[in-house]
């Protein structure tokens, strides 16, 4: 029906453009806090993208955010709205850190399915009690996502102070991961090919999991039997049982995708990361895989470009607030602002696009 | 008569209503082209024209819910301008959409008032609203329960209040689009006889439907739509059903689907008291027993709302039940873990849902998605044991689209973007083509126009005749009695009898629906 | 337990309860006409900075007050251009208006203060005082109902009355007036609303605007009431717990009272009983905090069932597409 | 230049970094000097913020908070030449200063007044998240409030289990009041801004509270009975001024240091009794000559009194 505009209008012209605007008010703001737009600019490019370094960290934060907003699109194509990222990719942490501690593991090749494993299944089983609620109980699933973040987030504080921490250790964190369970990190992997890529980013071999599920999750929902079911009981649950769809399955299966999805998030950021678990490790990445969701139309190639997106804005502030007196919550302004315009205000660019595409056919 | 000699007679009085050159395009669908037409006051005039002719949007331009591209509205002579519906609403014009404008849980007090209220509080515009109702209930006919909630309304009584809404805001000029689509014959005599007595009354009405019969029996004149335009503007009491078909659609249309006698075989379907209560704890249906021979065609008539919608859905597999069903002798499972429509599938079971929107499509796939739903377990849809073969299930499509001459033949649109009819084209070629042992369908051609009805019909009877049993459940007594080979009769969750068509009538039927033992 | 014990928790029910009951009337306006809000939080955090400020820099409370609400209805303004005018998404503007204010309230806090984010303490006229209810002295010394009127019910700030006040006049506005039935049917139905003449944007606008004043003075409340003063992020996710609430109310004012006092009266619990020995098992402190989100979802699981929302809710209002 | 990392709480936070803030200031202010200070922006950043530091030639290199424990021990060995300080937190590196204090002395010292100035025998704790540095705080208050009377009745509660719980003065003040209602009329808040509603709630109740890290007597002067100082600012004073030549290894700062102890100022002069004030030095004195020990959480994660 809306053919109103080129597609190549529709799927680039108009996200530009947003994004520019939203760019545009965010020099404001911060011409607004008395400093230099420009310079912002420069430095939050340079400092994300303008070295292998800054690709080193946008990459991982990108690798994060995929994860996180793929389990937030799976669980939409059901229309279930998964606010749990959070908690279930905490329990995620917490499935990594047992696997890796279980086991004085002697090469990461071996560690890492182990590590997949538990981080799925517990991010998993995070999802599965708000999900069968949902299914069994008629429990809405938003409420019992968000308690289940809040009682994650308890459940993970009790095992670090009290179970996990090494002794005499001041931190409420896992004792460091056996060297066996270390991660190959981008630069290690360059390096074996011969090329020269950052020393030190976070960014590790996760982020190759993070697209393969990219790839995962664009196969399971078109051409798997499952996802098609996942969408027609997404679009409408009473035609979905006209067909013979189980409303109760198909809800469980999305959300233990979903769930499962975000545990994976643990494996960059736990395992390739941090090598340990400490408290707070998701911080707050649950939440961006909303916005990353929103904002990639619970696409998988859109996802990944918001992921991108957002690892950009991540990297680049966070060297903005390191290097100048620029406060660290500019960065959050700007992300508020790009989901707001990109996102939410995306007709306001449209439809005089539209009328600019219109006047030029009549012409 | 010639219509430039009618023209030249109208001119003199001013016409209730005039549109002039009204153009109006959505994107690059061009709804309405330049149309003009006139109603004279105190008529009832009908607009036919096939599915997405451009009829609503046309009044709905009247009606001020769009605004027209160009073009000009004239009431009783005087230009006018309809920027809103509340500008119409001032203007006299009143109109009950194809698809209700009814807030479901709202009561019927609560949804006339709703837009005209007396003051900021509610109070005394519902105690003025409750003494016009019963007026106009005295008036008209027009019964409804005031403090009854809308979904709680059957669809006769959901238009009654749409009815209601528009007298209460003292229409004189009221638009009805395709409002006998969900109406019993008795409910739409019914509404005939009130259409009448508004327009004795000096009120002009606008009709939309798609029944010629009605058109024939009620309206003084009628205007035939044509892909957006208007093809022309007839008295109707020089033409004829075939005529209006025929410049409807562009070429000659049967009317009545000619058909052989029926040959029936063994009992495809045995049906033993089955019994339905639903979640509130009201019994839908109590105690059906029916049975459906190979090669007949079983009509269930009966107002809607007397568990048809129920029988349909416990056969379905999508509602539980009691009681004993049986399909080629085997017995079905109606409360357990096979209870459900896969399992109704492959037991040779398709099934034609009465609401093909919110059941049989879903809107937002696209046609070829819709063309395997339910079936999407079928091997030939599979590439391998993981994935689904999406190009056969495209191709498959494109086959099946074709055959049933759905329009546009595009199996990449999405549902939603078919009208109703070509809609209803694409879940009857999904579920005939399964070659099915029993075929459920439910309101086959609601809402759909003539060329289309005529289709589908030639569909159901070419089932038939292939050996195959049919359950036909519909709210038309005339569809009921010229594709039935027999016909069952639903009330309150019963059958209240059986007949062979050639043997009743619609008045022996009407009784029967009503509940009066013949 | 005593009666004292128990008022001094349902006291402090009370004051847990009064923002989450606010926040949640704000979410039945927007929600029940149809435009989810997820951006309570948001607007909360926004209302408590800039009521905070305000009353800091002016040193009056009713000041801080209006410039909280005007916080509050500038978000609130933002998500109607995205979901009224510009149909965008309702869910994705929320979101947005959450990050918004939590980077806005630091960023203009350490501009103005350069107390990383905070504002300066609020004293005296800064900060709504305690009002004592007539015969509250008096009456104190009578058995039961006395300490009940002077724990419970007296010795409130006036938001919390404002909020109670709320509930009532929320079922009375929405269920018996002109406003409230057709605030009601946009949320069910635009395009019914659209037919009978009305305008479906102006009355979306205007619930909308409600919510941004009644999470206005929310946050005043947090930050002027409860607190004396502006902390970054003080809302601590008490947005979604509204949200939760109005779920579990069914989008209904009187018994979104009842959730949000629930909610209250859990936390307030938790907060007494923290450290629970049980004849030696010690119950950690962490099963306590994690205490009120486990009964919610047992309730939720066990008692209230499926919530059906505004037909229409979330969807924006296309005539032509 | 010497750098200055402060943890993911954040430079303002009126106890713990904005100590360290105080004391580079004082540095800043006192030589003339220039230093380099970053703030935390994500636990990912710890690591990439130390080796840009040491790679541009900072040194030495101040962190507060023992988050930054684990990352320092793996990068310090690969800059042999930069020295590190780390406060909070032990690292056994040949180039690192590990600055711990003894918070459970302090603590204790203000346990005391807090039980000395009880009139209900009741005082109250309100921790942050639960965390074994929190426990820390707690059970040298505890101590010391037994110490000075053996009957008093210590409450303790904890704001939270997300980051949210050290910003979160709302249920501060609802943890406070809930305690008053108890019978607690000091209470000693160790919970980052969350402390700043105990406070708060407490001068409105009309009872006395403790604050902590930083002098925070002034925050409701008369109101606050004292303040737990951790003296964070020497340290990094001190490392700031030794430079490059800072000398690595453990530093316990603790009472015999002044790296611990309580605030007397204007604010809370009236409200600190000569008796009490010669009971708690007296107990100070005896810690420091090794007479009294205070039992340290960290080693061996229990409590002995509660
Ligand atoms: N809101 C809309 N947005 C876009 N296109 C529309 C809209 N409404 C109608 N159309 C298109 O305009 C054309 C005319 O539709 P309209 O509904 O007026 O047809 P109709 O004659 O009433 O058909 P029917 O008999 O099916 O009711 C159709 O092609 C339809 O696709
Ligand atoms: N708001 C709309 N946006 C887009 N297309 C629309 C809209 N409303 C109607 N259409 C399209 O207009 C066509 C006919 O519209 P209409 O709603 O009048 O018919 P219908 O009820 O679907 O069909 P029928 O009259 O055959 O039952 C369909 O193609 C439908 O998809
Ligand atoms: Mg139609
Ligand atoms: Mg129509």
């Amino acid at each position: 029906m809306s053919e109103r505009i080129p597609k190549w209008a529709d799927v680039v012209l108009v996200p530009v453009i947003s994004l520019a605007l939203a760019f545009v008010i965010s020099g404001l703001v911060i011409l607004a806090i008395g400093e230099n737009p420009w310079e912002a600019l420069k430095l939050m490019v340079n400092g994300a993208l303008g070295s292998s370094y800054g690709w080193g960290f946008t990459l991982y934060y990108a690798t994060n955010f995929i994860f996180t907003g793929l389990a937030v699109a799976v669980a939409f194509h059901a229309s279930l709205f998964n606010i749990g990222g959070e908690g279930q990719a905490t329990l995620g942490g917490l499935g990594v850190a047992l696997v890796c501690l279980a086991l004085p593991w002697p090469h990461w090749g071996l560690a890492l399915p182990a590590a997949v494993l538990g981080a799925a299944a517990f991010g998993a089983l995070w999802a599965a009690v708000p999900a069968w609620l949902q299914a069994r109980r008629g429990s809405h699933i938003v409420i019992t996502t968000i308690m289940f973040n809040f009682i994650g987030a308890s459940v993970l504080n009790y095992v670090l102070v009290n179970v996990l921490r090494p002794v005499g250790s001041m931190d409420p964190a896992t004792a460091r991961f056996p060297p066996g369970a270390s991660l190959p990190t981008l630069h290690d992997m360059a390096a074996a090919l011969g090329i020269a890529w950052g020393r030190n980013t976070p960014a590790n071999i996760t982020f190759f999991i993070a697209l393969a599920c990219c790839v995962l999750v664009w196969a399971i929902i078109w051409h798997t039997r499952l996802g098609y079911q996942i969408r027609a009981f997404g679009k409408s649950e009473g035609a979905a049982r006209y067909a013979g769809i189980n409303p109760v399955r198909i809800t469980m299966y999305a959300m233990l995708i979903s769930g499962a999805l975000a545990g994976l998030m643990a494996i960059n950021n736990v395992m390739g990361e941090a090598e340990r678990l400490v408290l707070n490790s998701v911080e707050g990445a649950g939440f961006i895989g909303i916005a990353v969701a929103l904002m990639g139309r619970s696409h998988p190639v859109g996802v990944l470009l918001a992921a991108l997106l957002f690892g950009f804005l991540y990297q680049g502030g966070a060297e903005l607030a390191l290097w100048t007196t620029i406060p660290r919550e500019l960065i959050t302004v700007i992300q508020a602002l790009v989901i707001l315009f990109t996102g939410a205000l995306d007709n306001m660019v449209r439809m005089p696009v539209e009328r600019l595409f219109r006047g030029r056919g009549a012409a | 008569m010639g219509a430039r000699q009618q023209t030249e007679r109208q001119a003199t009085a001013a016409p209730a209503i005039e549109l002039r050159a009204i153009s109006k395009a959505f994107g690059p669908v061009q709804a309405n082209k330049d149309i003009s037409i006139r109603v004279e006051r105190g008529t009832i005039h009908g607009i036919v024209g096939e599915n997405g002719a451009g009829k609503s949007t046309l009044m709905s331009i009247l009606y001020g819910f769009y605004r027209a591209d160009a073009g000009e509205i004239l009431i009783g002579g005087r230009p006018v301008q309809i920027p809103d519906s509340q500008a119409a609403i001032r203007a006299g014009i009143g109109m009950v959409f194809q698809h209700f404008k009814l807030v479901q849980n709202f009561t019927v007090l609560e949804n006339v008032i709703l837009g005209v209220e007396e003051g900021a509080l509610l109070r005394p515009s519902l105690n003025k609203a409750r003494r016009v109702l019963g007026d106009l209930a005295r008036e008209y006919e027009l019964d409804v329960d005031p403090d009854a909630a809308i979904e709680d309304l059957s669809v006769g009584h959901q238009q009654r209040v749409e009815i209601l809404k528009a007298l209460y805001r003292q229409a004189d000029i009221l638009i009805l689009d395709e409002p006998t689509g969900v109406l019993t014959p008795d409910e739409a005599d019914h509404l005939f006889r009130i259409l009448a007595s508004l327009r004795d009354q000096g009120k002009t009405i606008i009709l939309i439907t798609h029944k010629l019969r009605e058109i024939m029996e009620i309206t003084d004149a009628v205007s035939v739509m044509r892909r957006g335009e208007m093809v022309a503007t007839l008295k109707t009491a020089s033409t004829s059903p075939e005529e209006l078909a025929e410049r409807m659609v562009g070429r000659k249309v049967l009317l009545h689907v000619p058909k052989g006698p029926a040959n029936p075989g063994r009992n495809v379907l045995e049906v033993e008291n089955l019994r339905v209560v639903d979640a509130a704890g009201i019994e839908r249906l109590r105690g059906i027993g029916l049975t459906v021979r190979a090669g007949e065609i079983l009509g269930v008539a009966g107002v809607a709302g007397n568990g048809q919608s129920e029988l349909l859905k416990v056969l379905g597999g999508f509602q539980r039940a009691t009681g004993r069903v049986r399909v080629n002798g085997d017995d079905i499972d109606l409360t357990g873990r096979r209870s459900d429509g896969q399992t109704r599938r492959a037991r040779g079971i398709a099934h034609v849902p009465e609401d093909r929107q919110a059941l049989g499509l879903i809107m937002d796939f696209t046609a070829w998605e819709n063309c395997a739903f339910g079936y999407h377990n079928a091997p030939e849809y599979q590439k391998n044991a993981l994935f689904m073969d999406n190009a056969a299930m495209q191709a498959d499509a494109q086959a099946k689209m074709e055959r049933f001459d759905v329009r546009p033949p595009t199996a990449t649109l999405a549902a939603k973007s078919f009208s109703g009819g070509n809609q209803q084209k694409i879940v009857l070629a999904r579920e005939i083509e399964r070659n099915p042992d029993l075929l459920l369908v439910g309101q086959p051609t609601r809402g759909v126009d003539i060329g289309a009805i005529e289709f589908i019909h030639k569909r159901l009877v070419a089932l038939r005749d292939a050996g195959k049993a049919v359950l036909m459940v519909s709210v038309e007594l005339e569809e009921i009695l010229s594709l039935s080979d027999r016909i069952v009769v639903m009330f309150d969750g019963r059958i209240m009898g059986e007949r062979l068509p050639d043997q009743t009538n619609e008045r022996e039927l009407g009784l029967l629906m009503a509940g009066v033992a013949a | 337990m005593d009666l004292m014990t128990a008022l001094q928790i349902l006291d402090s029910t009370v004051r847990l309860g009064t923002p989450l009951l606010l926040a949640c009337l704000a979410g039945l306006y927007s929600e029940r006409a149809g435009i989810f809000d997820i951006g309570l939080e948001g607007k909360m955090l926004m209302a408590a900075f800039f009521s905070g400020a305000v009353a800091f820099v002016t040193g009056s409370v009713w000041l801080g007050l209006i410039a909280g609400i005007a916080g509050a209805m500038s978000l609130a303004v933002v998500h109607g251009l995205a979901s009224i005018t510009f149909r965008g998404n309702q869910l994705i503007s929320g979101v947005a208006i959450n990050f918004l204010a939590s980077g806005l309230t630091v960023l203009i806090g350490q501009k103005w203060f350069a107390l990383g984010g905070r504002t300066p303490a609020l004293s005296g006229e800064g900060r709504f005082q305690p009002i004592v209810l007539p015969f509250a002295d008096s009456l104190r010394d009578v058995p039961v109902i006395g300490p009940v009127y002077y724990e419970l019910i007296s010795g409130h700030t006036a938001l919390v009355y404002v909020a109670f006040a709320a509930v009532p006049i929320s079922w009375w506005l929405l269920f018996r007036t002109r406003f409230g039935l057709r605030l009601r049917a946009v949320g069910e139905n635009p395009a019914a609303v659209d037919t009978a003449g009305i305008s479906v944007t102006r009355l979306r606008y205007a619930a909308v605007a409600i919510a941004g004043l009644l999470t206005g003075i929310a946050g005043a409340y947090l930050a002027t009431g409860l607190s004396a003063g502006f902390v970054k992020e003080m809302t601590a996710g008490r947005g979604f717990i509204a949200l939760a609430a109005l779920i579990f109310a069914k989008w209904r004012p009187v018994p979104a009272l009842g959730a949000t006092m629930l909610f209250g009266l859990l936390e307030a619990v938790a907060n007494r009983y923290q450290n629970i020995d049980l004849g030696g098992v010690v119950i950690p402190v962490q099963a306590m905090q994690a205490l009120p989100y486990v009964l919610t979802v047992i309730i939720l699981a066990g008692f209230v069932g499926k919530a059906i929302p505004p037909r229409a809710g979330g969807e924006p209002y296309v005539k032509e597409r | 230049d010497p750098a200055l990392i402060f943890d993911l709480g954040g430079k303002f936070d009126k106890s713990f970094n904005e100590a360290a803030f105080n004391g580079a200031q004082r540095w800043k202010a006192e030589t003339g000097g220039s230093y380099k200070e970053l703030e935390m922006q994500s636990e990912a950043q710890r690591e990439q913020a130390l080796r840009r530091l040491a790679e541009t030639g900072a040194n030495p290199i101040v962190m507060t908070g023992f988050a930054f424990g684990d990352v320092l021990n793996t990068i310090a060995p690969d800059y042999p030449d930069t020295k590190f300080a780390i406060i909070d937190a032990v690292v056994d590196q040949p180039n690192v200063r590990s600055v711990v204090f003894h918070e459970e002395q302090g603590s204790y010292l203000v346990g005391m007044m807090a039980a000395m100035a009880s009139k209900t025998g009741t005082v109250g704790f309100v921790g942050g998240m639960d965390i074994p540095l929190i426990r820390k705080f707690a059970c040298g208050y505890v101590q010391g409030a037994k110490a000075a009377n053996p009957e008093v009745k210590v409450i303790q509660n904890m704001t939270g289990t997300t980051p949210a719980a050290w910003a979160d003065p709302v249920k501060g003040g609802e943890l406070a009041k809930a305690q008053i209602a108890q019978g607690a009329d000091v209470i000693y808040a160790a919970a980052g801004s969350t402390g700043l509603g105990v406070l708060q709630a407490a001068t409105d109740e009309g009872i006395l509270s403790i604050g902590v890290d930083s002098n925070q007597n002034h925050l409701h002067p008369g109101k606050v009975l004292t303040s737990m100082i951790k003296r964070v600012d020497i340290s990094v004073y001190e490392a700031f001024t030794a430079g490059a030549a800072l000398e690595t290894g453990m530093i316990a700062m603790d009472l015999a240091k002044d790296g611990v102890g309580y605030a007397l100022d204007e604010h809370n002069a009236a409200l600190v009794t000569p008796e009490m004030k010669a009971a708690v030095d007296a107990a100070a004195a005896r810690i420091v000559a090794g007479e009294v020990t205070v039992h340290d959480y960290m080693t061996d994660n229990t409590c002995p009194v509660n």
